[in-house]
């Protein structure tokens, strides 16, 4: 087994509620609670979860995109919690981000060359000939044509932008990419382009991605193992088809058996979940799903259960499972 | 078969813009029975939106306009009718429900307010009789506390909840007709198991019947009685939903269902349609589908296929079925 | 009138609801009336007064009797008056006043005004600065002139009805001489700076002039001054020693300065700060048959423009202050008359006499003679003004009309630089006002002239410019070389003008000119102690003969204010002073 | 709400502070001896230092500062160099008067420059819409001395139809009560001179208002443009609303969101910066007030004048503030 090539431990971003006629801070809204899981050099690790989970505020600060509260980030054995602005900055050549839109995250008044060439720059690429060079030979990597580059992001489809983004993202030789939605707004068609060619990459680069996406198809697609996430902490985390095959947390069932199938002969029991996800602002004590969870039990209620171990490396934040013990 | 209510027949709308004419629905025919779901799938672009706009004429005009073709609502040709009469149509006879419930309800009216006023518009009712109904309506599509949501503003509910209004709103009136755009896709899966729902039981217990325009397979093969699939601004190919997802006969409807991730199973790559999604020009030569299609041959790129009569109401818009048609004719006088 | 049927339409939308939750009106149609109703009153008058010129509220009321014929705007001005029985006069000026208690300001805007309500003992001619009774009928000065003996006259109440006697007078007078008097109200900032100026300082003060004031009855008195003056009784006439009514001084305290209750001709009724101030008739006047207006108004218009448009559109009878670019066009107009106010000030370019190379006499000439006055008046007072020879406005006691004017002569310029030693020219700078005064209504555009002027004559002229307080402390330091003011007077004595500017003493302080002529300086002192007028005009016109011939400053113009009135004004007679009493003045059809 | 209404009003203080602070210091910095710019050319040393130790002038910078806000704390505004009369008594009919003409100048500006906004997006590149952003532009960029001018050029001199000057007909004032001469009028219940006012009126608020109506006409048909565009407009549509309804009832009420800020400051430029108009119009208001001390170095009206339009505009917004969340429910104080 290969080494983890990311630690994230106990990685939390809380944002302050201001009110009050001086305006103190009242309250938190708890993003990201108390996250804990590693991914290895060239695995993919998938995160799924509904809007307001906190997958994406995760994902950004693992880049210190935002700055955590509290946790640590070892990114091949270095904390980089503490690290100062400018060696982060050196850092991000290996770690880094695409996001969902790929048109809002294009300047639209660059050329594709200099959206390509600019990390290229930065990071020290000072001939301009060789950065010339190395954007042909991204463009090419993603599947678009050396003649693109002179052209600017509003002349392509919303598939080619986000080839655009990745063949940025891959400029510098990245060893860890956070694919923040990457898919989500993308057709059908293009949807699985975009993902071939991001696993052919991960394969040919050895790249190792953390995949965030609310789409559990895609998710269960490109990844190895996944992780659920539930108003900003981890609920589940196993091997794909671990989870996808026998789903231990209620949340993960119900989210499973929500998702549509193309398929008329499979006719699954659906189970409905009442009500909406709670407000981050203010989580329900206790375990934060037993508001909607069909299996509470009295001490949901009350004791906030833990990410633990629940056999065959996975892990499930349950008390279902940990009841028993 | 029941009674029609809905049937477009060569429906066209064209949008007319600075880059030209762009033939968005171009001859697009499909009917909707009573109490029947219809799904319209397509990926963006395919003029599906556009599709269930044009019935209602929500089309923005300019640059939207209905060119030809006739939109058969019980009989009667809604593309002639008046904007008075539209209007007397419109949340009444058919209601319409919108993909972003986050910004397809007034923000600075409450909920009450705007339920009051989809009511009041067609029934002659008192203020206080149509806040029962609306309250009425609210319990109905399963909003707890409706009697306090009715004073909330949009923003205070959740993205469910305000699907949900949209809905209760959308039924005040009893429509013959509910036209949902993409209704789920924003929401979370979740969520949108809710809603799928409470649509079905709509369905099934007003007998209202349902044109659902979406993207989602997943979503058509829950709900929908029958697809239309379209592309580029045109239907390719229509049939009852277990015929098009268990047996799909246009190449696109075929690669479509093969690029889609799957829950169960394994698979190794994803199959992939080439290339990007057609944008509709008026006077193009070939099938919309020619350049991305594997099956592609001469023909395809000079002449645009018909819609092929399958029989018992499928259709699919490709030469192969002449060929086949061909062959097997060829076949049967080679068999005599 | 469709986009007034849009407007009004829409107007009885909701939208007004949205924009003003007026709160506590809780129904929605009540509030979108009221304020339809108000909008609509807004639209009506537009389109009612497009219907007939009239404005008056009588004739609003009047509307029964209205004829086919709709009356033009004089035409409903006449009405107005006859249906009234008013006569009603409306004076426009740029400013309003500052105060109208006439001891306590130097500002001419106020007297204007206060010239209506209070009168002193002596009061000024129509058109000049010649003496004329008025609450004194007579007077007498002693031999030696320490003595001046007033007789009043009898039967005069103020307006508040206390009777006018010797005893209000002295009072009066003391008020102003002495800052611990009870009436001086100092410690409410009142300063009487034109008394201090007019009679050598305040009581105590080593110049103070007035000695005592002796009350010998009711309606006679006597001042007794320490030392001549030779303008005492020019200073009697001015309008800023009205006598004011004690009564009111004790009712009103403080705030007499907006309840003034004079003698005079109009009474006191209303001011409304920079709008307007209203006078009415007072029917015990002590003339029998004055005066014969009903009501003044006062009304402050800033904009001349907009001044002038009010007078033509009949808003107004008299205005003050027409640019002089307009005065051709009124003349033309049948319904406006245009009058001159006669001369009484001086724009001059003055010299630092102390400094090189203007210590010589034929540099300060030949400047003289270098500079083209009769382009700077028509360029900058379209001719209503004349060239100065004097630093005196022509009309003054003493003005000397025989002293030879510099007139435009570059040659004789050149002529005297060269002699003087300057065959080269020289450079000088020039310190150019940064404010505009009735004397120099564009200082820039003279600061020009005058470069182009000096520079025919090889003279290099710099300009310099400077803040206006900085530039009257600077000048008075006598930092500059050359520079531009004027003066304007105030009680009519040439002593105002002469000795303010020119005499050694006050070198440093009014007189930037630093001119020492020690001649001049006794000629104005013996002036300033003679009691004989004509010895007194005799003595200042020599002293002109000498100043002319030192040409300490180039004395430029003297401007002649415009203004217009309506030809319905009749007996309006413009003073130099700037205020005159309307007491004469009527109004006809 | 009120929490954030008293925290808005806290906040005012530190800013009327800052306020005074600066007025002071400016006044205090115009270059020259202020005693010797009132009396003029004229003044003898004499009459300088008298003029000095009335004004305080000879008492350190930070002493004057120090009584002027002892003052003011006590709601002593003082005394007004130029007339001797204490400020806080004077300067009511002034404001009175510039709020009048504000009122009426942005009860057109709104009215006309709304509808027309709104039409104008209604019935987009239409002639009207053409013809009134036209008038919209113009609107903008003409001086408004200019337009005063014309307009006292043509309805007053040319026509005779409205007054050129003043706020009432001078030759009749009325005896003031709240000095807003609209409502005395009415109080008196005399209704003659209610119209004979609003004469007075229409030419100075037009003028005033023109400005304002062009801004407002234009940021109304830019936010309605937005606003026909939204989603909830076509869900209303789709509820079988009719024009009417859609265009003054829902998007409206969505446009005005941004057009009240336009509103909100327009109404405190008109309030603080009217000038202009008010010296064409002889109009005695607060600009013409501070204008009038500024020429003459009235200290203390200065800062007093300057420190209540101050105070309004903060409070103007205050209230705009609170209507928008009357306007939007989603704004959270």
């Amino acid at each position: 087994m290969r080494q983890p090539i990311l630690e994230v431990e106990g990685l939390k971003k809380y944002y302050p509620i201001q009110g009050g006629i001086f305006g103190k801070t009242v309250g938190e809204v708890k993003a990201v609670d108390d996250v804990s899981f590693y991914v290895r050099e060239g695995e993919i690790l998938g995160i799924v979860g509904e809007s307001g989970c906190g997958k994406s505020t995760m994902g950004k600060a693992i880049l210190r995109l935002i700055e955590p509260t509290e946790g640590e980030i070892k990114f091949e054995g270095q904390d980089i919690t503490e690290l100062p602005s400018e060696d982060m900055r050196k850092l991000r050549r290996d770690m880094q981000i695409i996001f969902q839109d790929p048109y809002a995250s294009l300047n639209p008044r660059h050329t594709v060359e200099k959206i390509i060439s600019e990390p290229l720059l930065v990071h020290g690429m000072k001939s301009k000939a060789e950065r010339k060079k190395r954007v042909r030979e991204l463009l090419e990597v993603v599947g678009l044509s050396a003649y693109h580059a002179s052209r600017y992001p509003h002349q392509f489809s919303g598939g080619q932008r986000q080839r655009i983004g990745i063949a940025r993202a891959l400029a510098n030789n990245p060893k860890l990419i956070i694919c923040d939605e990457p898919v989500s707004a993308l057709d059908v068609s293009v949807q699985s382009q975009i993902l071939n060619l991001m696993g052919d990459l991960r394969d040919e680069f050895n790249l190792t991605y953390i995949f965030i996406a609310h789409d559990l198809s895609v998710v269960k697609h490109i990844s190895d193992r996944v992780g659920v996430m539930y108003l900003g902490r981890m609920v589940e985390l196993a091997d794909k088809d671990d989870l996808y095959e026998d789903p231990k947390h209620p949340y993960t069932q119900a989210l499973l058996s929500a998702v549509p199938e193309p398929d008329p002969d499979i006719k699954k029991e659906r189970i409905i979940l009442e009500g909406d996800v709670p407000s981050p602002a203010n989580p329900p004590a206790g375990c934060a799903f037993h508001t909607r969870c069909p299996f509470a039990m009295d001490i949901c209620s009350k004791v906030r259960p833990e990410l633990e171990p629940a056999g065959d490396g996975r892990f499930v934040a349950c008390h279902l499972y940990h009841g028993e013990q | 078969m029941s009674e029609v209510i809905l049937e477009l027949k060569k429906l066209s709308t064209h949008f007319f813009t600075d880059q030209g004419e762009i033939p968005a629905v171009d001859q697009v025919s499909f009917r909707v029975h009573r109490g029947e779901v219809v799904g319209v799938v397509g990926e963006s672009g395919s003029g599906k939106s556009v599709t269930s706009l044009s019935v209602l004429k929500l089309i923005p005009d300019p640059p939207g306009k209905i060119v030809s073709g006739s939109i058969l609502y019980k009989g009667e040709d809604l593309a002639q009718a008046t904007e008075k009469r539209m209007k007397n149509i419109r949340g009444n006879e058919i209601s319409m429900i919108f993909q972003e419930p986050m910004t397809s309800l007034d923000p600075v009216f409450t909920i009450g307010n705007q339920m009051r006023e989809a009511i009041r518009i067609h029934q002659k009712v008192s203020k206080k009789a149509a806040n029962e109904r609306a309250i009425e309506m609210l319990k109905l599509v399963g909003i707890p506390r409706a009697e306090d949501i009715i004073n909330e503003y949009p923003h205070q509910l959740s993205g469910g909840m305000r699907q949900r209004v949209m809905i209760a709103m959308a039924m005040s009136s009893d429509p013959s007709l509910l036209i949902a755009d993409e209704p789920t896709t924003a929401l979370d899966v979740t969520i949108q198991a809710q809603i799928l729902d409470l649509m079905k039981k709509i369905n099934q217990e007003e007998q209202t019947s349902i044109l659902l325009i979406t993207h989602d397979l997943g979503v058509v093969a829950d709900i929908c009685d029958r697809v239309v699939v379209m592309y580029a601004g045109q239907v390719v190919e229509q049939g009852t939903t277990r015929e098009i997802l268990k047996d799909p006969q246009h190449p696109y409807t075929q690669g479509l269902i093969r690029s889609l991730p799957k829950l169960r199973g394994k698979e190794e790559k994803l199959y992939t349609i080439p290339g990007t999604v057609l944008r509709p020009k008026k006077d193009h030569v070939g099938c919309r589908f020619a350049p991305r299609c594997e099956f592609a041959f001469e023909r395809c790129f000079k002449e645009n296929p018909e819609l092929y009569d399958l029989g018992e109401g499928r259709e699919s818009r490709c030469f192969l079925h002449a060929e086949r048609e061909g062959k097997r004719l060829e076949d049967a006088t080679t068999n005599t | 009138m469709d986009v007034l049927l849009l407007v009004i339409y829409i107007m009885a939308s909701n939208e007004i609801n949205i924009l003003l939750k007026l709160k506590g009106v809780k129904d929605m149609r009540f509030r979108l009336t009221l304020l339809a109703a108000l909008f609509l009153a807004f639209l009506l008058v537009l389109a009612a007064c497009s219907g007939d010129g009239s404005a008056d509220p009588e004739d609003v009321e009047d509307d029964t009797t209205e004829t086919e014929e709709s009356p033009t705007e004089e035409e409903a001005e006449e009405e107005e008056t006859a249906a009234s029985g008013e006569k009603v006069l409306v004076f426009a000026r740029g400013g309003d006043s500052e105060s109208l208690d006439p001891g306590s300001t130097t500002d001419g805007e106020s007297s204007r005004v206060t010239q209506q309500v209070l009168e002193g003992l002596i009061t000024f001619d129509k058109e000049s600065f010649d003496l004329k009774p008025a609450l004194a009928h007579d007077w007498e000065v002693s031999d030696d002139g320490l003595k001046y003996t007033f007789y009043l006259e009898e039967g005069v109440t103020f307006h508040d009805g206390t009777p006018f006697n010797a005893e209000a007078v002295k009072i009066n007078f003391e008020r102003w001489a002495d800052p611990e008097h009870e009436y001086a109200f100092t410690d409410d900032g009142y300063v009487y700076s034109m008394y201090g100026t007019m009679f050598g300082g305040y009581k105590g003060d080593p110049g103070h002039v007035i000695e005592e004031i002796n009350v010998v009855n009711d309606y006679e008195i006597e001042f007794i001054l320490n030392q001549p003056l030779g303008f005492f009784l020019q200073n009697m006439g001015m309008s800023y020693f009205a006598i004011t009514s004690p009564a009111a001084l004790e009712e009103y305290g403080p705030n007499i300065n907006e309840n003034p209750v004079g003698t005079g001709p109009f009474k006191f009724v209303s001011w409304t700060k920079d709008d307007s101030i209203v006078l009415e008739k007072f029917e015990d006047y002590r003339i029998e048959g004055l005066p014969k207006l009903d009501r003044v108004i006062f009304e402050v218009i800033p904009d001349n423009a907009a001044r002038l448009v009010a007078l033509r559109s009949g808003e107004i009878d008299i205005m003050d202050g027409l640019n002089p670019d307009d005065a051709a066009g009124v003349e033309t107009e049948e319904d406006l008359v245009l009058l001159t106010r006669a001369e009484n000030n001086i724009g001059y370019l003055g010299f630092n006499t102390q400094k090189e190379p203007l210590d010589i006499k034929e540099v300060r000439q030949a400047i003289n003679y270098a500079i083209d006055k009769q382009a700077i008046a028509d360029a900058l007072y379209a001719g209503y003004a004349t060239t100065a020879k004097n630093p005196l406005p022509p009309g003054y006691l003493g003005y000397n009309d025989d002293v030879e004017p510099y007139e435009y002569d570059p040659d004789k310029a050149r002529e005297l630089l060269a002699e003087a030693g300057f065959p080269d020219g020289m450079e000088l700078e020039l310190w150019t006002m940064p404010v505009a005064r009735p004397y120099m209504p564009d200082p820039e555009t003279v600061a020009q002239i005058v470069q182009n002027n000096l520079a025919e004559v090889g003279i290099d002229v710099t300009i310099v410019r400077e803040e206006w307080a900085p530039y009257l402390e600077k000048t008075s330091q006598g930092e500059h070389q050359l520079y531009m003011l004027g003066w304007s007077g105030t009680n009519g004595d040439p002593d105002y003008f002469l000795s303010s500017l020119l005499h050694g003493s006050n070198a440093g302080t009014s007189n930037r000119e630093f001119y020492q002529n020690d001649e001049v300086d006794e000629l104005l002192d013996a002036a300033k102690r003679a009691v004989d007028q004509d010895e007194r005009a005799e003595l200042y016109a020599q002293a002109q003969e000498i100043i002319a011939e030192d040409s300490p400053m180039v004395t430029l113009v003297h401007s002649t204010p415009v203004m217009a009135t309506s030809s319905r004004v009749v007996d309006y007679v413009p003073h130099p002073s700037t205020s005159e009493s309307l007491a004469e003045v009527d109004l006809v059809d | 709400m009120t929490t954030y209404i008293i925290r808005r009003l806290l906040m005012l203080i530190p800013v009327l502070i800052g306020m005074t602070l600066i007025t002071f210091s400016i006044v205090h910095l115009i270059p020259g001896n202020p005693a010797q710019v009132i009396l003029g050319e004229a003044a003898t040393a004499d009459a300088i230092a008298q003029l000095e130790e009335r004004m305080g002038l000879n008492e350190p910078y930070f002493v004057q500062y120090g009584q002027y806000i002892l003052n003011l704390l006590q709601g002593d505004l003082g005394t007004s160099l130029r007339s001797n009369t204490e400020i806080s008594k004077e300067i009511v009919p002034y404001i009175a008067a510039t709020f009048e003409l504000t009122f009426f100048a942005m009860l057109f500006a709104v009215i006309v420059g709304v509808n027309a906004g709104i039409i104008s997006a209604w019935k987009q590149n239409s002639w009207f819409d053409f013809l009134a952003m036209l008038f919209a532009l113009i609107g903008v960029s003409m001086p408004v001395f200019w337009l005063a001018l014309m307009e006292q050029w043509i309805f007053a001199q040319e026509l005779g139809w409205l007054p050129a000057h003043g706020r009432q007909d001078s030759r009749d004032p009325i005896a003031p009560i709240t000095h807003l001469y609209v409502l005395d009028s009415l109080i008196h219940l005399d209704f003659a001179r209610t119209i004979t006012v609003l004469k007075h009126l229409v030419l100075p608020s037009i003028a005033l208002g023109t400005i304002p109506m062009a801004i407002i006409a234009r940021m109304t048909r830019s936010s309605m443009l937005e606003v026909m565009q939204s989603d909830y407009i076509r869900t209303v549509r789709a509820k079988g609303s009719g024009q009417f309804l859609v265009i003054y009832k829902h998007a409206l009420k969505n446009a005005m969101i941004p057009v009240l800020t336009v509103i909100g400051l327009q109404t405190g430029v008109l309030l603080g910066g009217a000038i202009l108009t008010e010296t064409i119009f002889s109009w005695p208001g607060i600009g013409r007030y501070v204008y009038e001390a500024i020429n003459y170095r009235d200290y203390p009206v200065i800062q007093s004048g300057i420190l209540v339009i101050a105070f309004i505009f903060v409070m103007i917004n205050l209230l705009v503030d609170i209507l928008y969340k009357k306007l939007d429910p989603r704004i959270k104080y």
